[in-house]
């Protein structure tokens, strides 16, 4: 039986749902003797800023029970160097590129878009709103329904390439952040960034990274994102990418039965270098096996079951 | 780089909390330079989650081996020294940059701290030259290990221990600098634990010879694209961040950037 | 040397810092052949109602990497029951023993803590605020800060007994519903609740759990409840009673650390009906390991060191 | 109940994915009575995190043993049975309500589907009694387990087999059916999948038999405190929700809820 894998999340057109996560998987390079990188249905890379970040003291990462929690704090080389060194690199695989920005004022995210035009040869700008809004006193741009409108607005007006908006989970209500990114023009959201997390040495007396707070990632999180991907799934009608502790095809099932339309592979690349690849082959095994003949059929498909 | 599922041909306990294992990973061991080290996947679950890096302290490359010495510290190592011969352990390498040596050097120290004579013992059989000075510090002489082999492959080794149960008492980096006042050496290897190569550094700094040392910082990939393992590497009081895994994990003495310290001017 | 492990928790006296968490202890009898309940520094019963409740509908817990979700959904027998049939077997084992309580309006949380007074040999009253609010169309009290304000207003109201507030971490900003509670009245927070949560089964492809939802607890959550306590100390001066994923000795020094001045132990029971004591003696057993006199120098000690 | 260190005494493969697992374990084989089962810690970390509850299959209270049947399903039981002799296993038990027995049974059917037949087994070991016949379901001959064993206990032994590899070709309720055509039962004790039990105690009430059936249900702690196994329970159409795990996993097959079902009225 042939199976088709193909989706479209808002006009990037992925050969399979898989992506990588921003920031686990660097430009590609690292990854590329282990996945064919042109296999991926797309690849995100680091998130990006206008200038150069130094990013956070050592130690930078945690490892919790089922997780790890990093403090990497947005270490990246600026827009500028990546466009002149490592995004030529990236398109000669022939896969749809996503690249991610952040900014610490809605004016950074604005500059930022300005440069993403389409004759980059790039597919899609996720945003990354998780970052603290200098302005508005270090108030993350993600966890305010209004401020994460007006990034995503700023985004929207510079670039004509799809917009993705990343969700954070560190909200009480993540449905009406993402009905009001939507509003805003995004094209798709992606959820969930990390969980805030924190970890203390018990015989240091301090907490485990320099940074004091994490971002909690990996399988531990897992059942978070699926939440928020089923709750947003209900809210809007925009494609959404889903991530938080995939590691295996059929993890990757639950968030496209989940609403997903393509899902991102993050924290797992670093235990499996090859997860990216073997999930992918995973997805097509279980279409066969389970005689779907598109992978659409089951986007969502959990709700629309009768839950006895 | 290989990603590679090695049956387990030895495993033994060194003493109470050091073991010694030796993995058949054939493509590993032939390209396996002395300082690289391997991402080790220690469990089968997801707790604990991460690998483990592991130097590699030598590659038997007739037979396709690569033996680690680790010390058990966490549950990642503890699981890892429950693995029997024949079982298989998944490990990720050779990975990072390894020592690097210049023919002009004539007389080499190596000075190790703990289980830094892993990678130092894989240099030393490596290094074809004579006048090569062997330095190895534990906490007591039942932590010193490897004598024997070492002893036939250096000119000299000297042994420090902190509870002075094996040759000097006091630390290597002590044993070495008192060493300096006799032998001049044209480039020194070293790994350890940071306060270790901290003083070490300072040390090299101020006699002006050269070196190399191996630094540890907790990482993820461990392939250079997490930006997780990042440590200070700079000169003067300018720095930027490198990757121990990718960009090291060897790093010129004279670069590595130690915060708490005066010494990077 | 001798070591100190008493505390109070806002006029709680614990012989240690360690309690049980509310629903995962029963009422202490079926754990009582595996722990000296006489030995806990008290003890938190399953969340009670003024009716009876038959909760939800199998199956109610999945496994998920390193926790568990459950939709146990408040099954308990109705406060008068406990209070005449369950409470004097605890009372005979001279612990505290605090009382956890929820309604579906405030005028059942008040309704509730008329009941508990201080003759009935309660130590002091939980107030569940994670459930619905029915007269708000299902918004959690604990979601919103004037809503938790109002039911711990309530509480304090009726009841002359420690008024001990437990949040709930599904929300953006958890420092403020902590301030707005204790602006209320309340004596002490207790913290984290349950992480909001979904499994999907990827063969069945419909949610594992009947109620679709599930309380994410265990391991897994360890990271972000660590980070609620460390974030609600800086915020208020009442006594914290940290849990979430505590399975060992040190999981607990790291919430003292944080800034808990008691601990519950909850999933962890399951695994290990001896956990409860077990942490008791391996606290103590730190103390004197690392010479620390008397457990309250710990409290809160990581925010006091210099962070290198 | 005890919570207890097991040591393997035997672990045996059956087929293609069911084990035999036997632990000394003395205060549980003294106590334990057909129809407990224990909760299994299959691995030593977080991961998997919970117990499996698992049937007491037969004791031997001269050794101090404990045997359990089980099949490999997903990652905890998978676990376990990757644990080798002379290994501990950590189990609590033994828990729940046994079978119960009246003296005025005088004949007495036993229905096991799949493994099912672990705890019924023990009962038939238990039980002193001359007319009892025994039925066993499975998918096909080569899950027909401990038939040896049975024919010396049981007076007769069905088998029924859903490919028709051995005995009858059909469901072991089926199988029973036909039976009652020329038996009559005082008690019928069963265990097995959840849609079998469902048909079987349908086919009781229909027939007026008294019967026991052992339920399974998803378990927290297994020893009645968190409320996460609870099932429906009742008569007509009142219901209360009872607990597999403290309160079961015995149940009286006619007090059985089954909400998809039009017969509990
Ligand atoms: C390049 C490199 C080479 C190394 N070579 C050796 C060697 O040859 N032999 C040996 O015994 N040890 C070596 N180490 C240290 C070894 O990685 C740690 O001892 C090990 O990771 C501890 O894991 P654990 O689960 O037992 O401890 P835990 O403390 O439970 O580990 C918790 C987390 O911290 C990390 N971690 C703890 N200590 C270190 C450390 N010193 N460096 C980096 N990460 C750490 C772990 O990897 C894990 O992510 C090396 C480290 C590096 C970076
Ligand atoms: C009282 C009782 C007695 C049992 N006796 C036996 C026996 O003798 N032999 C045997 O092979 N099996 C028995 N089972 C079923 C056994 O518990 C499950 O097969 C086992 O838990 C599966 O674990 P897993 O990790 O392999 O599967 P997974 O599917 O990975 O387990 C995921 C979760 O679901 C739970 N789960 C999955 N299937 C079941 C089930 N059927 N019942 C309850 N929980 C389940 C697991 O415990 C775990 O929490 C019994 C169950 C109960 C309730
Ligand atoms: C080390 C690390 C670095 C990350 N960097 C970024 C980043 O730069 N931008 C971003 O939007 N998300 C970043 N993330 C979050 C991931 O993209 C992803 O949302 C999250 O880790 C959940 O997925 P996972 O559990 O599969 O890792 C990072 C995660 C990790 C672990
Ligand atoms: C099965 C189960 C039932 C619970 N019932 C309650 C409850 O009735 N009331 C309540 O306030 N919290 C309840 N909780 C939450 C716990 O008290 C605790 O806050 C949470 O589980 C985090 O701690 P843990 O990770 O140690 O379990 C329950 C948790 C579990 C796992
Ligand atoms: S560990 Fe990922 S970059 Fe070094
Ligand atoms: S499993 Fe906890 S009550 Fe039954």
């Amino acid at each position: 039986m042939t199976v088709r894998t193909m989706v479209d999340v808002a006009g990037i057109k992925m050969k399979n749902p898989v992506t990588t996560a921003a920031g686990t998987f660097g430009n590609g390079e690292e990854y590329a003797r282990y996945v064919n990188i042109h296999d991926l249905g797309a690849l995100c890379v680091k998130t990006l800023t206008l200038e150069p970040h130094h990013g956070n003291p050592p130690p930078r990462i945690a490892e919790t029970p089922g997780g790890i929690l990093n403090a990497v704090g947005l270490q990246n080389p600026g827009i500028d160097y990546f466009l002149e060194h490592n995004l030529p690199w990236l398109l000669r695989h022939n896969i749809p590129v996503i690249v991610s920005i952040a900014g610490s004022t809605v004016e950074e995210y604005a500059l930022l878009a300005a440069k993403l035009t389409p004759d980059t040869g790039i597919a899609g700008v996720e945003v990354n709103i998780s970052c603290p809004n200098v302005k508005a006193g270090g108030i993350a741009f993600g966890s305010n329904a209004e401020m994460a409108a007006d990034v995503i607005s700023a985004v929207r007006q510079n670039t004509s390439l799809p917009v993705i908006a990343k969700l954070s989970p560190n909200v009480t209500d993540i449905k009406s952040i993402a009905l009001s990114v939507c509003g805003a023009g995004a094209d798709a959201v992606s959820l969930i960034n990390t969980v805030l997390g924190l970890a203390i040495d018990p015989y240091r007396r301090k907490p485990v990274l320099a940074n004091i707070f994490g971002g909690l990632s990996g399988p531990a999180i897992k059942p978070i994102a699926l939440r928020a991907v089923w709750q947003v799934y209900e809210a809007v009608e925009v494609p959404i990418i889903g991530m938080g502790g995939i590691t295996t095809a059929l993890d990757a099932i639950e968030f496209i039965l989940a609403g997903a339309t393509a899902v991102a592979v993050g924290t797992t690349n670093f235990i499996n270098p090859r997860a990216a690849s073997e999930i992918i082959t995973g997805i097509y095994n279980y279409l066969q096996e389970c005689h779907i003949p598109d992978i659409k059929n089951l986007i969502g498909a959990a709700h629309r079951q009768e839950v006895v | 780089m290989h990603l590679y599922d090695g049956r387990i041909i030895d495993h033994k306990r060194l003493n109470a909390d050091c073991y010694r294992l030796t993995v058949a990973a054939p493509p590993i061991a032939q390209a396996a330079r002395p300082g690289q080290f391997l991402h080790v996947r220690c469990g089968a679950t997801y707790d604990p989650l991460l690998r483990r890096p592991i130097s590699i302290n030598t590659v038997n490359r007739k037979n396709g081996s690569v033996t680690m010495l680790y010390r058990v510290i966490g549950r990642g190592t503890a699981l890892l020294a429950q693995k029997k011969v024949g079982e298989q352990v998944n490990v990720l390498g050779p990975l990072g940059q390894p020592f690097t040596f210049d023919p002009s050097y004539r007389k080499v120290a190596l000075v190790a701290g703990g289980l830094g004579l892993a990678p130092l013992y894989f240099l030393l059989q490596e290094l074809n030259i004579d006048d090569l000075v062997f330095f190895q510090g534990a906490r007591s002489a039942s932590e010193i290990l490897l004598t024997h082999n070492i002893k036939q492959l250096a000119k000299e080794l000297y042994l420090a221990t902190d509870d002075g149960s094996a040759g000097f008492k006091g630390t290597v980096v002590e044993l070495f600098v008192n060493q300096l006042a006799f032998q001049n050496f044209d480039i020194v290897y070293a790994a350890g634990p940071q306060p270790m190569l901290r003083a070490l550094c300072l040390e090299l700094k101020r006699n002006h010879i050269k070196g190399q040392v191996s630094l540890e910082e907790r990482m993820g990939c461990g392939v250079g694209a997490c930006l997780c393992c990042n440590v200070k590497i700079g000169r003067g009081n300018s720095w930027v961040y490198k990757r121990v895994c990718a960009d090291g994990p060897v790093f010129d003495a004279e670069e590595v950037y130690w915060d708490d310290s005066a010494n990077n001017g």
